[in-house]
């Protein structure tokens, strides 16, 4: 009863977040509405079981996000309140279509197919790791995870065509040293969240976006100016994780006695799948901050 | 063990109460920095409550973990606060690009920091 | 104890009316103050009732993003100075 | 059981709700916002679609899990990308 | 199986090391492509001696794993996009450094290259919707390589493409709720026809249809693909859009319950009608000669589509054979088509249809190209898209749709009128536009390729056939 409850207002909430961020009439709010949106449905993913998900959201929604939509909300031009013609006929429109999506998706079966989830615990052994979302992640469907990888990378590459200039203020000097003093604690916790990864939730995604969060808050307090696209070294960490996947790929090919595609021999995949997160790690931890935080000019401190 | 698990209870329900407490202050305080203060630290301290009456139920890691989060938030809250005030002190200093008023809300806006914002924005 | 959790979540939805109607930007970016601490509390609240400890590790992560974000967003937010 | 229902109800009406943001708009940056949230419902579906095994007593469907996962990933780069895009008309508008 | 692996690793590790050390990038995009086609020539004989080949990755249950399947339609459109991609790659060679073709152009058609591989062999809804939408994202960063003038239309299909693939996931994400299991074959047969299937398979068609631009879904099409660099237009509008159109086809052959074949046949039949006269006239009325062939890709699309219609509703194998056809001649016709617009775009210095007035003239080559080609899309023999458009009305005549045949007959008058108002242009020798500079005459060769190339198809029209043949025997 206390669960259905929750569940209720969860969605209430949730809901109302999003309405407002969509009809709200000025835009800053619809982005920090947004925000608020993601750390609810963190929330939700821990409600229903999935804290791989709930640590993943945490990272973004709670996270880069913000910041993202922030360098887009600095550019908006000043008359933000838009004139929103809330329309009938659209509105009926869409409520059509999503009576009718509702009516099909409360078709779906309330027990599932038991086959695939099977199959995952009887090779769950052989798979190198203990936590069955890792496994999948990296063993079984890793082709999935290195185009996961491709697309962040492409999507740095895009944004490079993008460029715009943006400056870089002086910090304050709280929020400097403030920023300072996290930044061991996001390090261990990276590590932590990457090792745990093998037997419980976590793994690279979730330890990269926290590393990267890291990476802009000190960035944004002009420190780390060598992290740029122009530097090859951080070239080399951003396509590491590809890399490092592709060519233990090869040479798995090569190795193996079945000679198959991004198949790790039993003995050595938990070490395999280890090394690959944690390039991965670096890789995704590199690649979002400079997503984020672009190629900026920095300002000269001020006195 | 009975008496601790009441004492559990107790200890939730008081963060409940700050908890409670942090979020009518911000919606009945009269300025932003009032409002702030209600935010930053009355949930603090209802975290804190909930921790401490969690922590009586859980093993020793877990409450480690817990006071570590607590720490945190604690700090945060702190840090937070600060910058948060100062930043909306020099945006009412300058000429703001994007804390828009939305319109009507001039005339009913009742505390005197968001003044000159408002009147900056038009 | 979920009931719990319901009356946090219910007290944030009570919060949430100052920061839908604001006036302020600091009134607005309160949300992320709000959401951040309430939150972490649900998710200590949650990892108990569901016997997830894994929720602890949620709740650190949250704590640790709401005390950095801050820091980055009225940064970015400061370029209009 | 009816929790199911509850979460399969929130994850259409997000959807609905994103979907006629993507549509309406009227600002970019509120199309992108609203394709997130229809991202998000699906997602939601999704994990709840992952949930199932857990009323009957069973662990949840970790394939779900690592495809919704995916497709977090998958979310936050289109979205990165689109708001740089976005920033770059932005600033030459301002110009 | 290697083949298929060196198909997709090879160019990707190739844009890795672009990125790594810029200055190698032109050679290994040469090599790359070149071996890319020797591998799938290579690949094509293997899987018409030895029957369609398969991978499990990682050598997991069908269950469990992402499969991989070499058929032999599989293995033509890797040899199509490979070798593409390496007559692009050479035009693009010899015109980098006067159209001053930013640097990111390289490494980018080369992750198009690998998207695309990975794409035609994957048999995985779920891995199908990653490769869809690191296709789209590849296309949109290429569209950005015009600088300031192409960010807008390339946010808009960002955009698009990213509500399609939602769409697109929504659909699968129904599938796998009612039936568990997200392997092509392993699903083949297993949907039942009742309304939730019915609704996963809207939204999956709804979303490839956007990400396909079939009409009336096409309306980011004519602005991003005008906007892009030639080259990188030549590979959206040839290859890019094939991918969804691929699924499509994949998805409504195997997985759709037959009780749903007649109705999705007439919606298509509606598409393809509306494509092939509406898009068509748009194409006859816009005076940019980009947006022209951008909007003849959209008209064109339509008789793959009415092929797919009618392959559904009649299941002929002349049809699939159509269909496929269609599909590689429009490619190397659309490529070619593009090429030459965008060489005289660039050496007249005008955008407009009306001012490639005698280009006959000044730029012969590149005027045979863009004619070549468009004969193909209008269908005169000898080329790949008289033998695709006369396939299809040995169906049509097999089936004995009549009014079929004439719309046919309209819609081929309809691509005649649009080609022909640039042909009757060029060939006015009266007042034409004098060039910026003397135009070259390597880039107008390389143009000419792709258009020779589609000319070809004719005289192996015979192999071709045998090999569409073999997948449905």
């Amino acid at each position: 009863m206390g669960l259905l409850l929750f569940d209720l207002v969860l969605a209430t909430v949730v809901l109302l977040l999003a309405g407002t961020a969509i009809f709200s009439r000025n835009l800053t709010h619809a982005v920090m509405l947004f925000m608020a949106f993601g750390v609810m449905m963190a929330l939700a993913w821990a409600r229903l079981a999935a804290p791989d998900l709930a640590l993943a959201e945490a990272a973004i929604g709670a996270g880069l996000t913000g910041a993202l939509c922030f360098t887009a909300l600095v550019r908006q031009p000043a008359a933000l309140d838009s004139k929103v013609a809330t329309s009938l006929l659209p509105i009926c429109f869409v409520a059509l279509i999503t009576a009718a999506l509702l009516f099909s998706v409360w078709q779906i079966p309330v027990s599932p197919n038991p086959a695939l989830s099977h199959e995952v615990s009887v090779a769950l052994p052989q798979s190198g790791v203990a936590h069955p979302v890792t496994a999948v992640l990296l063993n079984f469907r890793s082709w999935d995870t290195l185009l996961e990888l491709l697309v962040l990378l492409l999507a740095l590459l895009g944004a490079q065509q993008a460029q715009s200039s943006l400056t870089l203020y002086a910090g304050w000097s709280l929020s400097l040293s403030w920023s300072r003093l996290l930044s061991p604690l996001i390090i261990l916790l990276t590590g932590y969240l990457l090792w745990r990864g093998a037997a419980a939730p976590g793994g690279a995604f979730q330890a990269g976006a926290l590393l990267a969060s890291g990476l802009v808050v000190l960035r944004l307090n002009q420190q780390l100016t060598w992290l740029s696209w122009q530097n090859p070294w951080v070239r080399l960490a951003a396509l590491s994780g590809l890399l490092v996947f592709v060519l233990t790929g090869l040479f798995s090919l090569l190795w193996s006695s079945s000679r198959l595609w991004l198949e790790w021999p039993t003995a050595y995949a938990g070490a395999v799948i280890l090394g690959i997160e944690s390039f991965a790690t670096l890789a995704i931890a590199v690649t979002l901050t400079l997503l984020v935080v672009g190629e900026p000019t920095e300002e000269r401190a001020d006195a | 063990m009975s008496w601790l698990d009441g004492l559990s209870w107790f200890l939730l329900l008081l963060g409940l109460v700050f908890f409670i407490a942090g979020s009518l202050g911000l919606l009945r305080f009269p300025d932003q920095f009032s409002r702030l203060h209600a935010v930053t630290k009355a949930d603090t301290l209802g975290l804190g409550l909930v921790v401490l009456g969690l922590s009586i139920q859980s093993s020793w890691r877990e409450t480690l973990l817990m006071l570590l989060i607590w720490l945190l938030v604690m700090c945060s809250g702190a840090v937070s606060c600060q910058l948060l005030a100062r930043f909306s002190r020099d945006a009412a200093d300058a000429e703001p690009l994007i804390s828009h008023q939305e319109p009507g809300q001039t005339a009913n806006s009742t505390s005197p920091a968001s003044a000159p914002v408002t009147k900056r924005a038009e | 104890m979920m009931y719990l959790a319901v009356a946090i979540l219910l007290s944030m939805l009570l919060g949430m009316w100052r920061v839908i109607k604001g006036p302020t930007l600091l009134d607005r970016l309160l949300t992320i103050q709000l959401f951040g601490s309430a939150g972490v509390a649900i998710c200590l609240i949650l990892a108990k009732a569901l016997s997830m400890p894994a929720l602890l590790d949620v709740a650190l992560l949250l704590a640790v993003l709401a005390a950095a974000i801050p820091a980055a967003l009225v940064q970015r937010l400061r370029r209009q100075i | 059981m009816l929790s199911l229902y509850v979460y399969f109800t929130l994850a259409t009406l997000l959807i609905g709700f994103g979907a006629y943001g993507v549509w309406r708009g009227p600002e970019l940056l509120r199309r992108i916002l609203a394709l997130n949230i229809m991202g998000a419902g699906i997602f939601l579906l999704m994990v709840t679609l992952a949930y199932r095994p857990v009323l009957q007593g069973e662990p949840a469907d970790s394939v779900l899990h690592a495809l919704v996962l995916t497709g977090l990933v998958v979310a936050v780069s289109a979205t990165a990308f689109a708001l740089a895009l976005l920033g770059r008309i932005l600033q030459k508008g301002k110009a | 199986m290697s083949l298929a692996l060196g198909l997709v690793i090879i160019p990707l590790l190739a844009a890795l090391l672009m990125l790594l050390w810029p200055r190698l990038a032109r050679g290994l995009q040469l090599a790359a492509a070149l071996l890319c086609t020797i591998l799938a020539t290579m690949l094509l004989q293997l899987v018409q001696q030895e029957g369609s080949q398969q991978l499990f990755i990682g050598g997991w249950n069908p269950l469990l794993a992402i499969r991989w399947q070499a058929d032999s339609v599989t293995a033509l459109l890797l040899l199509l996009s490979a070798v593409l991609h390496l007559l692009v790659s050479g035009y693009a060679l010899a015109v980098q450094q006067r159209d001053k073709l930013a640097a990111a152009f390289w490494p980018l058609s080369s992750l198009l290259l690998a998207s695309l591989q990975a794409l035609w062999l994957s048999r995985d809804l779920f891995n199908l919707y990653v490769c869809l939408e690191l296709l789209g994202m590849v296309a949109v960063a290429l569209v950005t390589l015009s600088g300031d003038k192409a960010m807008r239309p390339a946010l808009h299909y960002l955009l698009f493409s990213l509500f399609a693939s939602l769409c697109y996931l929504l659909g699968v994400a129904l599938l796998y709720g009612a039936y568990g299991a997200l392997d092509l074959p392993l699903l083949q047969g297993q949907l039942q026809a009742n309304s939730l299937t019915a609704a996963a398979l809207v939204l999956i068609t709804l979303g490839l249809m956007l990400k396909a631009a079939w009409w009336p879904l096409h309306l980011w099409l004519p602005a991003a693909h005008a906007a892009a660099p030639a080259p990188v237009s030549a590979l959206l509008s040839a290859l890019v859009v094939k991918g969804p159109l691929f699924i499509l086809v994949l998805v409504w052959t195997t997985l759709a319950p037959a009780a749903f074949l007649n109705v999705a046949a007439y919606a298509f039949l509606v598409c393809a009608l509306g494509a092939l006269l509406l898009a068509g006239v748009a194409a006859l009325r816009t005076p940019y000669s980009k947006t022209l062939v951008a909007y003849s890709t959209v008209a064109q699309l339509g008789y793959a589509m009415l092929a797919l219609a009618l392959m559904l509703s009649f299941n002929l194998p002349v049809f699939t054979a159509a269909l496929w056809l269609f599909v590689m001649a429009h490619a190397l016709a659309k490529a070619a088509c593009f090429l030459s617009i965008g060489e005289m775009q660039q050496t007249l210095g005008v955008k407009k249809v009306a001012q490639l007035k005698g280009a006959s003239q000044t730029m012969p080559l590149a005027m045979f190209a863009f004619a070549v080609a468009g004969g193909s899309l209008i269908g005169l023999p000898p080329s790949g898209g008289f033998l695709a458009k006369w396939v299809m009305l040995l169906g049509l005549w097999q089936a004995q749709q009549y009014f079929l045949l004439l719309v046919l007959l309209v819609a081929t008058l309809v691509s005649a009128a649009y080609i022909f108002r640039v042909v009757v242009l060029a060939f006015d020798r009266a007042e034409p536009t004098a060039p910026d500079f003397s135009p070259q005459l390597l880039p107008q060769w390389l143009a000419l390729l792709p258009a020779l190339a589609v000319w070809a198809m004719a005289f192996f029209s015979m192999p071709l056939l045998a090999i569409l043949q073999q997948e449905l025997s």
